[in-house]
């Protein structure tokens, strides 16, 4: 193992440079893990030959689970044997991605035991992802993974992970319990994730403000953005501090306001509220004299996704503004409703957005018996063609229909 | 640990949250008032109660072996009683209540070799995606672009200098695992030759129907090659969504020579100010030249850099744009314009400038 | 005039417009200045030459009789030295050098009964279309709803109090003839109830391929119906656009009993400011009722009246609605949002609200 | 017809208020004409019944040209015999609607001759209209207007009747000659005018500056809207006038321009041209201050249209910048360019606008030999799904292709 390093000189060229090197990562595991080190030369080989060498295919996982493993093969296993079987297991993170140090290395004993000592701490979804093992392996790591009280995460057309910003704990702009939400909905919905019954993926992602520090506005099938209904909070002392202290409120904030509500004298900012859209920017800025306001909430989006295969999507709004209460019922509801709809009429590999605008976003909300509201669009219909669904007829007419 | 079937655990879902949260947190959980930033990597929030809660983000490759984990364990319990998160872009961030710990721990950091920064102005990690290391359908490396991104950009995670907030992505595939539709600076591998068909295999480890339904050109249609079922692939049609790999394993689409990254740009995903934006083609194509793909690493510092000088304050990439013009980029960038860059898909008619609104 | 056939002329275009331009736009042709507006529907141009031209302009309901085009040409003679011009908005503008003769040729128009105004921030006319008067197609009339608005709002003709230029036309069907699709305020009539068919004589007028191919929606198949060739339409698909009906006349839309008129505002056509706008839906449906169509006057006064209360200086409706918000713009309108309103066209996740830019 | 007036009390109605009345309008032509008589009657049965009495269908016209004239039918002729036949003839106004009161005169002698009375003046694409004639005067109408020097515009699929803002004849803003190109495109295209062999209709307007007076981004397959390259001319003096007279110039220009290339320090106004947008506005509210710049020119717009079928269009860019000078050659060889491919390829019914996003932006750029530039798009594409085509072949592979 110690010739590794002149086997793999494109690789060694990343060992060098200001930024944490994953190469270093991998030969570090490669130390005590084989498969590590098979890994490390079949990137080599994909480094001189420009191409990728792994192979999907073959369901694998572990038993009633129908996801949360993704299997993987090398397509060059006579050089590499070790990376014959190459599968990742994904696994649900807890909310907010707080860990302990004793958590931390429970799993870095079940991953050493069983795998290749690599994970990505996270994946994009939110997981932690163990990169690499073998199918023999993966029963045994579940058990010991449940006993340390972690499960799977989702994988295939169920469920995924859902996940969420870090929220009131310790943000101050968390306008909802997006940690709660997040594991409450996770666990209610541990047969959804682990058991894929859906036409396509569904993912859940929670930010407690629209600065949505989860980004789930562009990949999430169900986005909670936080919210408030009431004025924003201010201290106006603040604010003329922030102006003594060299912050330009004219240029910097009045004019950066996309509801262009603000105003400021020289003095005293002035808010129209009743036109504040929420956007963040002059809280952003002037964290010290303003907040959101009180009577706090949600916005509930639903469809975004990437863009296969009709093109990319955001989310929608679905609810313009609810209270975030356990049980959350009022969201559970409608997304159950949304679930039977989609699992009933939504084609293979078809996401919940692409299905709406499959269906009609009208169409959509009577099935789901949600009403139509002006904030559910950006701007009412440009074309004139309307699908009236009843006509009058007259009289005489009626009976040779 | 014990053999597992004796008690077979499941649908257990995650561990509970509370159980890693910090006592501070505990005790302050949803009264936080404001935070500052005090340098670069380094925040503290103050609760209404008066507590303080110190941040210190380190930068990550994500790609982490458990040694390095273990190490990270080390360093909370040195500095913050064994707690410590990671973030949304995969960065660590350790969770101090004592304002004296965070120098030391910032040095430990660094002997780690792990930058600290990636606060407020500055560019945070890329968040990326598996390419060559794990996924079958990756059209360039993932970790390799984005390590040598990064020990361009260092500078920027490390400062606060930035007009705003500039957020890069990396996917290695359209399947797109990550938020690259609306990164400020995505960076995306592509193919450009149509599905490679192995005619021997493709009956037996593939439905002809659904493969040929899997193409949203209709490009594929079914077709018996060789004496043996099969598909064929009308290349004209074919724009390389690799749905049909993805759909079956016979349909290869890697190709050394053809695949490659593109680049985008403008895209958003918070609601400050402008709405969230996707990103937009700005460069086609850019030959896969590891291990350090300079001419991605160029690429992307240029348009940093050209952003970094231009832009008002507060201005993320795509407000930048918007408000000099597409074309004006395109000069000031040095980038070419051709026909990739118009959209040619479902909605391209909305993409068409119809406004006389034109600087010259 | 003689008999024709002896040297018959064709191709010859119209007069070259030399011929009709006064002698102080010939000298002045290219070289204005600058122009300011006097007073309701009068403004002056000013030559680099310090020459003056003053322009009066009167509004017109367009559907003018030979009687009518006299007496206008009597006034340029005795005013103009017989020069005139029509607007692109149908209005007729007097061509004055002698500012003495401004406001005797007003109050001549006024005695004809035509109001001076138009002008600046001000109500134009009605662009409009033929409706009952001419046209197979038209779902209600043009010239009575025009004239029965106008008859309201010919007091923002005739002043400049508004916040700027509001620009209202009129289709009568969805063929739109007339910049309806981009106004301030369009008044559009509309079918709702799908074709019936006059299967006697389908087959005798028609092509019945074309008849079936003519609709965007497939509604429309080959049948045979009572023996003959004909077609039949799956009425849940019709959205009542009225191809069918132009390309075959024994597909009539016209009902009385479901025809009617939409409103829709916000469009723009200028560069001014904001680019072009498209109109959007306000009211899917207002019930024919000539002659006044009282429930539709009362919608676009409604609608003028809270625009010109509301919005800034310089804002066109289109402008004021995107900076409140739609869902404000109802509100404050009294409209109820109802399933109409959302788009379910080719574009329609485009129109989809993706960000959470809302207010309470 | 003393008795018309009781005969239609519903019209009666809309002879009062404050507009000019177009009933009036036809009751003074039905003075002299039965025809106008009976379009009042027909038009107070459709205020009845709520309904309109037209039938389309039988291509009427004059001899040689395909265009010009609309048949129409009364469908209760029995009732109205003297609309039975109600066609109308569309003609070609002179370039901005500019008269004489002699032409107007001699339009309308030969109107009162062999027509109803009653015109519109103007129709929405410009034409003078005549309203509702029959058959056999046609042609005698025909002799008339060429004799005194009118000819047809356009119907059906053909170049429609072009028509132009005031432009340089009495605006101030006028970047090019609208008047000029109007008349010689008109004069250039009297083939393509009167004899239809598109598959659609083709109309043409032209607009001295953006703010587009005769809306041609919004009905024109090919609107050419004046504009300028170099920068605003500004006289400081005046701006300070406008400022001295009670203009916020802040609040009223500057946070207006859409560019945001403006600023005002309470004494000098600055613009940044080489990011102003060329809107129009500053220029629009100062003109006593503010002209376009005089390197003037005009670009040259595709595609805007009504919404039937596909749903309406807005003209799009296809020549940013282009100098209009007679013979205006670089208009027209792109113009008959575009008209060969369309011709070509071109469905029926199918608008220029719809042909250009059926096959493509890029495809219709290359067919028509023109460079692709950034100014065509309001962004690039979003969808990574890219037509390359062609792709590089391994030496060996060659042999097996
Ligand atoms: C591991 C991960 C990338 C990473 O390095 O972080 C990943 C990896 C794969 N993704 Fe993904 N996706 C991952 C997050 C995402 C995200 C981001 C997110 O969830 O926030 C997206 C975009 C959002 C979305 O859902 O649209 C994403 C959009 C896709 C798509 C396109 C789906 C679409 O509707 O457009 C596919 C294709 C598919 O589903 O067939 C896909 C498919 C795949 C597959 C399963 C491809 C395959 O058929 O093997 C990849 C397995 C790679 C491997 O070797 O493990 N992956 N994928 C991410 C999951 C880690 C985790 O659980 O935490
Ligand atoms: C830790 C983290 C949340 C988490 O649960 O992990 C987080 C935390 C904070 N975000 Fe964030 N954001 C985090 C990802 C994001 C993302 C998602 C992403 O990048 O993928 C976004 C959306 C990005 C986008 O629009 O493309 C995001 C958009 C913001 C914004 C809006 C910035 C803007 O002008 O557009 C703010 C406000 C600001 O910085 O002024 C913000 C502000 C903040 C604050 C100041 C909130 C607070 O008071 O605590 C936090 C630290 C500031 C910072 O990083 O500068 N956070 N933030 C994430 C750190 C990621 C990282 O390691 O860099
Ligand atoms: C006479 C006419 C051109 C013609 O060849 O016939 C014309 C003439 C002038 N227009 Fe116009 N416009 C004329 C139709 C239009 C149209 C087309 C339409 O309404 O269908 C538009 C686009 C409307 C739209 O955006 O929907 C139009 C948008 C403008 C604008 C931009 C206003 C804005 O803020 O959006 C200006 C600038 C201004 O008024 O500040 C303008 C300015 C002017 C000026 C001041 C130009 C000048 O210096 O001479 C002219 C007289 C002012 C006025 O009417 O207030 N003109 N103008 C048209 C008069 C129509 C009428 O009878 O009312
Ligand atoms: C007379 C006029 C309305 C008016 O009262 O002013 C008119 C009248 C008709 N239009 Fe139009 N269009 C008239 C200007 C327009 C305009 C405005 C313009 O040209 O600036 C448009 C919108 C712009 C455009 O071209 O898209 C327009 C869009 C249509 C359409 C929809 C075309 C489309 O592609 O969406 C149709 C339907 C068709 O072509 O079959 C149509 C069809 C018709 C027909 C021919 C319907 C028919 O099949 O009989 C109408 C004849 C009515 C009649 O009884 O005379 N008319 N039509 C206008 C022509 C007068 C003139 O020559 O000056
Ligand atoms: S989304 Fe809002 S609440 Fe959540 S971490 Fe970001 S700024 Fe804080
Ligand atoms: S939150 Fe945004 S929209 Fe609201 S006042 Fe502040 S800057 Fe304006
Ligand atoms: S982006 Fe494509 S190649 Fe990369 S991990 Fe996702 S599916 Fe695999
Ligand atoms: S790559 Fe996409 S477009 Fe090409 S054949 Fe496969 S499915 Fe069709
Ligand atoms: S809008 Fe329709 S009904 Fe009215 S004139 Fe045009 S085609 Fe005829
Ligand atoms: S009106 Fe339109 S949608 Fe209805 S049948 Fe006719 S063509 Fe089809
Ligand atoms: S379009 Fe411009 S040049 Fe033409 S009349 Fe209007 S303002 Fe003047
Ligand atoms: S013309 Fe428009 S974009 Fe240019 S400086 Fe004036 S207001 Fe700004």
């Amino acid at each position: 193992m110690a010739e590794t390093k002149s086997q793999t000189p494109k690789l060694d060229e990343l060992e060098k440079g200001r930024w944490p090197s994953f190469v270093k990562e991998i030969k570090t595991a490669a130390q005590k893990s084989p498969m590590a080190a098979d890994l490390l030369g079949q990137l080599e080989l994909s480094y001189n030959e420009k191409i990728g060498h792994w192979k999907h295919g073959g369901i694998v996982g572990v038993m009633g689970y129908g996801g949360g493993v993704i299997g993987r093969y090398s397509d060059v296993p006579d050089k590499f044997p070790n990376v014959s079987h190459f599968h990742t297991i994904r696994i649900n993170q807890p909310a907010g991605w707080f860990y302990t140090s004793d958590a931390l290395r429970k799993l870095c004993d079940i991953w050493e035991r069983h795998g290749s000592g690599l994970t990505n701490m996270h994946g994009s979804t939110g997981d932690i992802i163990f990169l690499g093992t073998s199918t023999p392996h993966l029963e045994p790591i579940f058990s010991e993974l449940t006993q340390a009280g972690f499960d799977l995460g989702g994988s295939g057309s169920d469920v995924r992970t859902p996940s969420c910003c870090v929220g009131p704990a310790r943000c101050e702009w968390a306008c909802y319990d997006t940690l709660a939400l997040a594991y409450d909905l996770t666990m209610n919905y541990q047969d959804e994730l682990h058991r894929p019954a859906f036409p396509y993926k569904f993912k859940f992602k929670m930010s407690g403000c629209p600065n949505d520090c989860v980004a789930s506005i562009a990949r999430a099938d169900c986005s909670i953005i936080g919210t408030w209904r009431d004025s924003i909070q201010m201290d106006k002392d603040a604010v003329r501090e922030y102006a003594d202290r060299g912050m330009d409120i004219r240029s910097e904030v009045v004019d950066n306001c996309p509801a262009k509500c603000m105003d400021w004298d020289g003095k005293e900012l002035h808010i129209d509220n009743s036109y504040c859209r929420r956007c963040m920017h002059c809280i952003n800025i002037m964290p010290k004299a303003l907040r959101p306001g009180k009577d706090r909430g949600a916005v509930v989006l639903l469809g975004s996704k990437a863009p296969i295969i009709e093109g990319a999507l955001l989310s929608s709004v679905l609810m313009p503004f609810i209270k975030i209460e356990a049980p959350y019922r009022q969201i559970k509801d409608v997304i159950e409703r949304i679930w039977d709809l989609w699992c009933e009429e939504g084609k293979n590999r078809e996401r919940i957005g692409e299905f709406i605008q499959r269906v009609g976003l009208g169409n959509f909300l009577e099935a789901i018996d949600v009403e139509p509201v002006a904030e559910m669009v950006a701007h009412p219909r440009e074309n004139p063609y309307v699908f009236y669904e009843e006509y009058f007829v007259e009289d005489e007419e009626e009976e040779k229909k | 640990m014990p053999e597992a079937m004796q008690e077979r655990l499941t649908d257990i879902g995650p561990p509970h949250y509370e159980k890693f949260l910090p006592p501070v947190i505990k005790q302050n959980y949803g009264k936080w008032k404001y935070h500052e930033v005090l340098k670069p990597g380094v925040m503290v929030h103050v609760s209404e109660t008066g507590a303080k809660l110190f941040t210190v983000r380190a930068g990550s490759p994500r790609l982490v072996s458990t040694d390095k984990i273990r190490k990270y364990a080390e360093l909370a319990d040195k500095y913050c009683d064994g707690f410590l998160r990671f973030t949304s872009r995969h960065n660590v961030e350790f969770l101090l209540t004592k304002q004296e710990n965070i120098d030391p721990l910032i040095k430990d950091l660094k002997a780690l070799g792990h930058p600290v920064g990636g606060l407020q102005n500055s560019i945070s990690s890329i968040v990326h995606t598996q390419g060559w290391i794990h996924c079958h359908s990756a059209a360039t490396d993932a970790s390799g672009i984005v390590k040598a991104v990064m020990d361009e950009l260092a500078d920027y995670f490390e400062t606060m200098v930035l007009p705003g907030k500039l957020r890069i992505a990396l996917a290695c595939c359209l399947n797109m695992c990550g938020a690259v539709h609306c990164s400020d600076i995505a960076i995306l591998g592509i193919h450009r030759r149509p599905p490679k068909i192995d005619h021997d295999n493709l009956h037996k480890t593939c439905e002809i129907p659904s493969v040929s339904a899997s193409c949203p050109t209709a490009a594929i249609r079914p077709a018996t090659v060789g004496g043996k079922p099969s598909v064929e692939v009308i290349e004209e049609r074919c724009m390389f969504c690799a749905n049909c790999y993805t759909v079956c394993p016979s349909m290869k689409l890697n190709d050394p020579l053809n695949d490659g990254v593109s680049i985008w740009v403008g895209g958003k995903v918070s609601n400050a100010r402008h709405e969230p934006m996707f990103s937009k083609l700005a460069i086609p194509f850019l030959p896969n030249n590891p291990p350090r793909w300079p001419e991605v690493t160029d690429a992307v510092k240029n348009l940093v850099e050209l952003w970094a000088k231009n832009a008002r304050k507060y201005e993320r990439m795509g407000e930048w744009i918007e408000r000099i013009g597409w074309p004006r980029f395109f000069k000031m960038a040095g980038i070419e314009f051709r026909k990739e860059h118009i959209d040619d898909f479902k909605h391209a008619g909305l993409t068409f400038k119809r406004s006389t609104h034109l600087n010259y």
